[in-house]
């Protein structure tokens, strides 16, 4: 038996869905039980990456980790891991390869091919603790900056670090900061983009919810650096966690003198505020994100001029979202060189994404810039759920792209992705399988577009429901030959006229589709089929009657109630087709294979 | 002043330093279409209308908000330009009633300007269309927010010109409305009718409810003239057909109130035609107010003064004169107790 | 008639509470979203009393509060139901599904996105990404995960809900 | 205009309006300026937007007051106290302009005197406001960049509305914001164009632009243009004419384009005057109330049928474009002037209004440089002394045109009439936004959208009279009685009613006091007591 052994529990969202939280009470209550609450302690943690396996818990020191674990589990985990030293095998991840359970962290390819730079502290410290971080070297980046450097000095270092916006559209940051400290006057501030309103993007959240003080301390230095007093972190009001796991680390900095005014005694002064945002992906856009906190409908305005110049409240203001600060610290503690050692050329660094979709390991992974597509799916992500065939990668949210299986070996930076026609965007990656249908992902995404544009600028509020409009009507059947011209056509006026960077990315989704995989959408206009199977008004289950052993499962599972028969009386089993909402329950259901699709 | 030099479509024309590049363009006569451009008011960047290409600059940049630059090569008509143009115009038309016709902005409204100028056939898109109920409920303003381009020049013109702010955007992206809080009609807002809102509308969401039916603008001629509701002297138009003066419409070059009007003097020019006008002389006989001619009434008073005036001298006559009339006027009638019956008892109303 | 009335001092306990609020925050930089926020705490809502009274405290005109309240996603105008049910269609649940959801449940309580129940049980909201991806598809009631879902799982988890 | 006469010199705004949305503080006292000179408010609304502070004074909560960063709800007829008091205030923590005194006044001693009798806390006493108000209003007013005032009848309409003139003059010229673009005293005029009836000399002791019949010089003048002797003592003014009608010292008047029996106070005692002439003549456009008491009417013509100039407030000569043919029978009043008087036997031959312009021109110094074709479409401000000066953007720039500004000490006088037991409560009288004066009672537009008086009453009145809001009641004062509807509301002040002069069902001027201003005679519509009863059913 190993002596002070920690248990990290993942407490983040994800696994907090799966019935994170509960555990950890239990799991406090039996160590009590067995008398081992002077060697063993409970850690409730942010996220530890492996969403897809929540509930998590990793053993410490030895790094194991259990999957799936349940409440009536955790007497068996102690009474083995703990007093035994032996391993639950059934709580155990299983490779896909050898079908063999593997324990360490050191064997998982999920965590293993990860490179933590961001997410260095998440899932391993409580982040409710101050002291959790320091004990890992927080804090000593602001106060090497506050002792040793000059603002000019912090600001050179995170220019040679390359470091770059890490929101989207990769703006290097040193330059960003440069502008803004460079436009005199009395009153600056500094924003950390904490809106992270991508669907299926959730790694800001994780950052703020598992390692708030990272950003806070990047922050202070950006403050530093610029010449800022006053700072907002603008967060989602949907990640109450990360709101509570911030105010928390606010309080604790404040107490321990990291922020307020006369910090370290170095003169230096940055207060620090949290701002919910209501509910609008807009307000992702700086701009519109600070029209939002000073109280305003998120309407982004014009540029120029920048916020660098003219931002919020008329003053000089600079933004960078969560991940971008968190990077931070790390470079002014390790220096600019160590953090150029990791990325490509002109991308320098990690970056984390959120894999999601139809691929074994969900769940959020650091890679350093430059690793494949093929890395990131099929090693990390273990490949394809139920052994399907991929088909595509959603990469960068609404505003990215879909990128076919032969792309699969491009190394991921931000250059390289805008050629391929996506984006880095926030980092969220969606992989697609054969049923996923990529005109039903254009629409999808229209349909997200339409409504969160802000209705400001002509083009972006009318085009995009045109768009989908479009793509609806070629979903259900109902395209015309001459709609691809006028959806291009329309996509690329939206792109070069529209008002702020949603309206002019809206159209990359379609834009992409219709590059790579055009023969789906003639496929929809010209046959009136749908390849993947997936638009439902393409599509009609029928029941075979001959193979059809009236065992009622499928009528019994219709949410709809649309399928009768009678084994007694021997009518056979029927769908309705009208009241049908063709959600395949009944083919999933059927053991015999009688339901059909076409 | 320094001055820049540009080329706009292969012209170098030289502005002053701070002009936008629409700035640019009107200045030297080349037209730009815009809709919610208002050089009385903050820019928006927000129809798209007034795309150009200017290279080195990616996408295509709004004129109405990009400042002209020093060598800047701008160009304004070429294919690219146009046809953005006339796919936001598509995109406009499709989602506006069709019923140019009995509009009352037929002939003075932007959208159908250019949406003729750029052979937009409003068939292209199909789908949705805003049906929201038309406002009719005061006197003064008929609004169908169906109309409604979204251009936002009413919510500025609320906000800048008139201080109030009765107008807002609500919901937003294709559900975006203009209107007062909760979309109440305007005659359960504080709306105080002055119009601001319908002076700058480019389109027929907004018009002077009095005017609808009225006249066309080719019929209409505008004579300037100067309010007589108030001391502050705003200057605007007299809207005339056939004689008869049908409305009242704001001047731009106004000197002291520029498109800003208030309630009265948009709206109050009815009490012209009031049935309440004394239309011909009147003659007390037997008690009685009776119609007279001009002669007969004139030389009664001519020698009923003159009768006073020898009996009881000069100063047994007054007069007031009028705060109402001009100033020929109340010179003439100084003049007149002064120099022809011979007294100063001339006073009027309001000395304050 | 709602809480513009002045003419009878009845002590409203959520008027309180929201002039509180209104105190707190009318000074700050910016304070309509926090009020607003703090309001629709207090209320469940934000009924047009309340608007107009937070409009005359700060000094914003009742429009421009309305355009925020109706811009933002998080505010609302009526009350909701017993049940909050936000069905996530991020990504990862659409792909996996989420659509199919959506339909089932709009079918069973026969309402659509953003309406409540005639019998006041249930309100549901379509919503973005819930963050729980891996669990795709997902919808949350009264802030409880579900997770792995399938149509036919949608009626044995409304029927928990009163 | 008396007040700012005697201070300055001469009696105009002294800034442009167009200046206002640059000013970095307005104190607007007794103006209810966003409904009575809508387009004014709009500017000042500006202003704010760009920042600017705002000082409100009155016991009404008008729209001003609402988006106010001081509102002081003074009792009614304490300006003189209000004013003194903030003077004090000013002095005692030397927030004065000593180099402007210095330079650009006299009498300064005698007035730092006599506000020595307004210490805050006996103004706070006397007006009814807090004594942090008003020390935060006079910091805020005297340690301005620049600063302008705003008054209008709720200044001017009092028993002492020109001592409270003078009172405004002696606040600007103490801190030095005055004779500045964006800084200064500003009279708003209330009707269209009773600047230019002023300017014109329509005024019993005053030839055009402000030449004493008792001046000489100015008097030869005018006697050699018009080539007759002309009287050299003054004339009546209007309350003398009411008077003098009812003792037969006045037999006859000519009424041009004004209704007294609506609007001047007293209406009774003024019925009363008109009906004791022996001939009564009214021009006018409507059958006004007084047309309805004359002897003959003549049909005149409105705004859109006449050409001319009028002069608003801000001393800008505008044209007014004849726009149609007067409608009827109807002539334009100036024709009709000069026929009479050429039946009269004094030719007036003038082919144009622009003709008549070019006299007033030649007579007159301020206007010298003026005529219909350099008007245009801008208009010029006057003084224009010759035919190439521009116009004057703001009055009293460098030196006052009395030379030095001079100091008035003001003590505090008491309202002519003041609530009492009979008549408990103050009734005050205004404007509202939608119409103006009696004119607009013949715009169905108008009318429609604000059909009938509503008298303001607080509800704490209402409770103790057991009124209910809509009620119609009877209000009276000594002079008569009226019914109307009420509303109840707080914008009044307990104790204070307030009614509009608009509508002729409502006569409101019945009620109000004949007591007027000793030196310009402009009568006390701001404050009378009243009652108010339940109509019995």
């Amino acid at each position: 038996m190993a002596e002070n052994q920690r248990i990290l529990v993942c407490a983040g969202t994800g696994c907090a869905s799966s019935g994170a939280l509960p555990i950890i009470d239990i799991l406090i209550d039996e160590i009590k039980r067995q008398g081992l609450e002077e060697t063993v302690s409970v850690v409730g943690t942010g996220c530890q990456g492996f969403c897809e396996k929540g509930p998590t818990l990793v053993i410490e020191p030895q790094q194991i980790l259990y999957t799936r674990v349940k409440g009536e589990d955790v007497a068996e985990i102690i009474e083995q891991e703990l007093v035994k030293g032996e391993r639950v095998e059934r709580l155990l991840l299983v490779d896909q390869e050898t079908q063999k359970p593997v324990s360490s962290m050191a064997d998982i390819n999920f965590f293993a091919k990860q490179h933590r730079i961001v997410l260095h502290n998440c899932g391993v410290i409580d982040p409710k603790k101050i002291e959790d971080y320091t004990a890992r070297e927080g804090y000593k980046a602001i106060e090497k900056a506050l002792k040793e450097m000059s603002p000019e000095d912090a600001l050179e270092e995170v220019k040679k670090s390359g470091l770059r916006g890490r929101g989207g559209a990769g703006f290097p940051t040193g330059l960003k900061w440069g502008f803004c400290r460079a436009t005199p006057s009395d009153k600056k501030y500094i924003i950390c983009n904490a809106d992270e309103g991508d669907p299926g993007a959730f790694m800001d959240r994780s950052v703020l919810e598992g390692d708030p003080h990272s950003v806070i301390e990047g922050m202070l230095i950006g403050a530093y650096a610029i010449g800022a007093d006053e700072g907002y972190i603008y967060c989602r009001a949907e990640y109450p966690l990360a709101i509570k796991h911030l105010g928390i680390a606010i309080k604790q900095a404040e107490e321990a003198g990291y922020l307020g005014d006369n910090i370290l005694g170095s003169g230096f002064n940055f207060h620090l505020k949290v701002f919910e945002g209501a509910g609008a992906f807009v307000c992702g856009e700086e701009t519109a994100l600070m029209a939002s906190i000073e109280g305003k409908r998120g309407m982004p305005r014009v540029r120029p001029p920048f916020p660098a110049v003219s931002g919020l409240w008329g003053k000089p203001t600079n933004v960078n979202n969560v991940e971008t600060w968190s990077n931070v610290p790390h470079i002014l503690r390790k220096g600019a060189e160590w953090y150029t050692q990791f990325g490509t050329e002109k991308s320098k660094g990690t970056k984390i994404f959120a894999l999601t979709g139809k691929v074994n390991n969900t769940g959020l992974v650091e890679v350093p810039m430059g690793t494949t597509l093929r890395e990131i799916i099929f090693d990390i992500g273990d490949g394809i759920q139920g052994g399907k065939k991929f088909k595509a990668v959603q990469i960068g949210g609404p505003s990215g792209g879909c990128l076919p299986e032969d792309m699969l070996d491009l190394a991921v930076d931000y250059d390289t992705l805008t050629q391929a026609g996506a984006m880095v965007g926030s980092g969220g990656l969606v992989i697609m399988d054969e049923t996923t249908c990529m005109v039903d992902i254009a629409r999808y995404f229209l349909n997200f577009t339409k409504k969160e544009s802000c209705g400001k600028c002509t083009p972006c509020r009318e085009g995009t429901t045109r768009m989908y409009e479009i793509l609806d009507r070629i979903t259900k059947g109902e395209g015309k030959e001459e709609d691809l011209d006028t959806l291009e056509n329309l996509a690329l006026t939206i792109k070069e006229t529209s008002l702020c960077a949603l309206g002019q990315s809206a159209p990359n989704p379609i834009l992409a589709t219709l590059k790579y995989f055009r023969h789906e959408y003639e496929a929809h206009i010209r046959d009136h089929k749908c390849p993947a199977h997936n638009c439902s008004a393409l599509l009609s289950y029928t029941i075979d009657a001959e193979k059809c052993k009236m065992c009622s499962l499928c009528a019994k599972n219709c949410p709809v109630n649309c399928i009768t028969g009678d084994k007694k009386t021997n009518t056979p089993y029927v769908i309705d087709e009208d009241k049908c909402i063709k959600c395949g329950t009944c083919m999933d259901k059927c053991k015999f294979g009688a339901v059909t699709r076409a | 002043m320094e001055w820049l030099t540009l080329t706009i479509d292969g012209r170098e024309v030289s502005v002053p330093k701070g002009s936008t590049v629409l700035d640019a363009c009107r200045m030297n006569n080349i037209p730009i279409p815009t809709l919610c451009h208002a050089p009385e008011l903050t820019s928006a960047g927000a129809c798209r209308l007034c795309v150009v290409q200017i290279e080195g600059m990616r996408n295509l940049p709004p004129s109405c908000v990009t400042q002209a630059a020093q060598g800047m090569k701008v160009e304004t008509q070429n294919p690219k330009v146009r046809s953005a143009r006339k796919t936001i115009l598509e995109l406009l038309v499709a989602n506006h009633p069709l019923d140019c016709m009995t509009c009352q902005k037929m002939g003075d409204c932007s959208l159908a300007e250019y949406a003729y100028e750029y052979g937009v056939t409003g068939e292209v898109y199909h789908g949705a269309k805003r049906d929201l109920p038309i406002d009719n409920g005061n006197p003064f303003i008929l609004r169908d927010p169906n109309k409604c381009i979204l251009c936002g020049k009413c919510i500025r013109a609320c906000s800048e010109i008139q201080g109030k702010s009765i107008l807002d955007f609500s919901f937003r992206g294709f559900d975006t409305q203009v209107g007062p809080a909760f979309n109440l009609p305007y005659n359960e807002s504080d709306c105080d009718f002055c119009g601001s809102c319908v002076s700058v509308c480019p389109v027929g969401a907004l018009v002077e409810k009095k005017m609808v039916g009225k006249g066309r603008p080719w019929e209409v001629s505008k004579v300037q003239t100067t309010c007589p509701f108030c001391g502050v002297g705003c200057n605007f138009d007299l809207n005339v057909k056939d004689g008869k003066v049908i409305g009242v419409t704001s001047n731009p070059d106004a000197p002291v109130n520029g498109k800003a009007l208030c309630v009265k003097g948009r709206f109050g020019m009815d009490m012209i035609y009031s049935e309440n006008r004394v239309t011909t002389p009147l003659i007390r006989k037997d008690g009685v107010l009776v119609p007279a001619e001009w002669d007969e009434a004139l030389d009664l008073i001519a020698s009923k003064l003159g009768e006073i005036k020898n009996t009881y001298g000069p100063n047994s006559i007054g007069a007031l004169s009028s705060a109402h009339c001009t100033n020929e006027e109340n010179y003439l009638m100084q003049k007149f107790m002064r120099a022809v019956i011979g007294t100063n008892n001339v006073d009027h109303c309001a000395r304050t | 008639m709602g809480g513009a009335c002045c003419c009878e001092n009845l002590v409203d306990p959520k008027q309180i509470e929201l002039d509180e609020i209104i105190n707190k925050h009318k000074y700050d930089n910016g304070p309509l979203i926090p009020i607003l926020q703090g309001a629709q705490e207090v209320y469940g809502y934000l009924p047009a009393h309340v608007i107009k009274h937070i409009s005359k405290a700060i000094r914003i005109p009742v429009a421009r509060i309305y355009g925020v309240v109706t811009f933002y996603a998080q505010f609302r105008l009526t009350p909701v139901g017993r049940n909050l049910i936000n069905i996530c269609l991020g990504t990862a649940c659409h792909v996996r599904g989420g659509a199919k959801i959506v339909e089932t449940i709009e079918k069973e309580l026969k309402i659509k996105d953003g309406a409540t129940t005639e019998d006041g049980r249930f309100t549901l909201e379509v919503i973005a990404c819930i963050g729980a991806c891996g669990l795709a598809p997902v919808i949350s009631i009264n802030n409880e995960v579900h997770g792995r879902l399938s149509p036919d799982k949608i009626a044995g988890i409304l029927a928990k809900y009163e | 205009m008396a007040g700012l006469a005697t201070s300055f010199g001469s009696g105009a705004m002294t800034n442009s309006i167009n200046e206002i949305p640059n000013t970095k503080v307005m104190f607007v006292i007794g103006s209810n300026a966003t409904e009575a000179h809508p387009v004014i408010g709009t500017k000042m609304k500006q202003a704010l937007a760009k920042g600017a502070k705002l000082i409100v004074a009155d016991p009404r909560e008008i729209n001003l007051a609402e988006c106010s960063d001081i509102w002081m709800r003074l009792r009614p007829g304490t300006d003189i106290p209000l004013i003194n008091g903030i003077m004090n205030i000013i002095i005692a923590n030397g927030w004065e302009d000593r180099a402007f005194i210095e330079e650009r006044t006299e009498g300064f001693e005698k007035l730092r005197e006599s506000v020595q009798k307004f210490p805050p806390e006996v103004v706070s006493k006397i007006t009814g406001v807090p004594v942090e108000q008003l020390v935060e209003a006079a910091r805020i007013y005297a340690t301005a960049e620049c600063a302008e005032i705003f008054y209008t009848l709720g200044i001017t309409e009092h028993t002492c509305g020109t001592d409270n003139v003078m009172s405004l003059a002696n606040l600007a010229m103490l801190t030095g914001n005055i004779g500045k673009e964006s800084s200064g005293v500003n009279p708003l005029r209330g009707q269209n164009n009773v600047q230019g009836a002023c300017d014109m000399g329509a005024l019993p002791n005053v030839y055009t632009g402000y030449q004493s019949v008792t001046n000489p010089e100015a008097r030869a003048k005018f006697e050699e243009a018009w080539g007759v002797s002309l009287d050299p003592n003054p004339g009546f003014m209007i309350p003398d004419m009411f008077d003098a009608a009812v003792s037969k010292n006045l037999r006859a008047l000519y009424v041009l384009g004004e209704d007294p029996v609506i609007t001047d106070a007293d209406a009774n005692h003024v019925r009363k005057g008109l009906q004791a002439l022996d001939f009564l003549v009214v021009q006018e456009i409507f059958m006004s109330e007084t047309a309805k008491l004359a002897d003959v009417v003549l049909p005149g013509a409105s705004y859109a049928e006449k050409t001319g100039t009028f002069t608003n407030t801000e001393r800008r000569v505008q044209m007014v474009n004849q726009a149609i043919k007067p409608i009827g029978n109807a002539r334009i009043d100036g024709d009709i002037i000069c026929d009479l008087a050429t039946r009269m036997g004094y030719p007036f031959v003038y082919s144009s209004s622009a003709e008549v312009m070019e006299e007033i021109a030649k007579l007159t110094p301020s206007f010298a440089g003026i005529t219909h074709e350099r008007l245009g479409t801008q208009g010029l401000q006057w003084p224009v002394p010759n035919s190439e000066h521009p116009g004057t953007k703001f009055l009293h720039e460098g030196k006052f045109t009395r030379g030095k500004g001079v100091f008035v000490p003001i003590e505090h006088q008491l309202p002519g009439e003041q609530p009492d037991e009979e008549y408990p409560l103050l009734l005050s009288t205004g404007r509202k936004l939608s119409l103006y004066n009696v004119f607009t009672q013949s715009s169905e537009a108008l009318v429609s959208h604000s059909p009938e008086e509503l008298a303001e009453v607080n509800p704490l009145d209402g409770k103790k009279l057991g009124l209910e809001d809509g009620e119609v009641v009877k209000v009276a004062s000594r002079r008569g009685e009226l019914e109307t509807k009420i509303k109840l509301t707080e914008r009044v002040p307990e104790g204070m009613v307030f009614m509009t002069l608009h509508y002729d069902e409502a006569p409101t001027n019945v009620l109000t006091n004949g007591a007027y201003d000793k030196v310009t005679k402009t009568y006390e519509y701001k404050v009378c007591g009243i009652k108010i009863s339940k109509l019995n059913k």
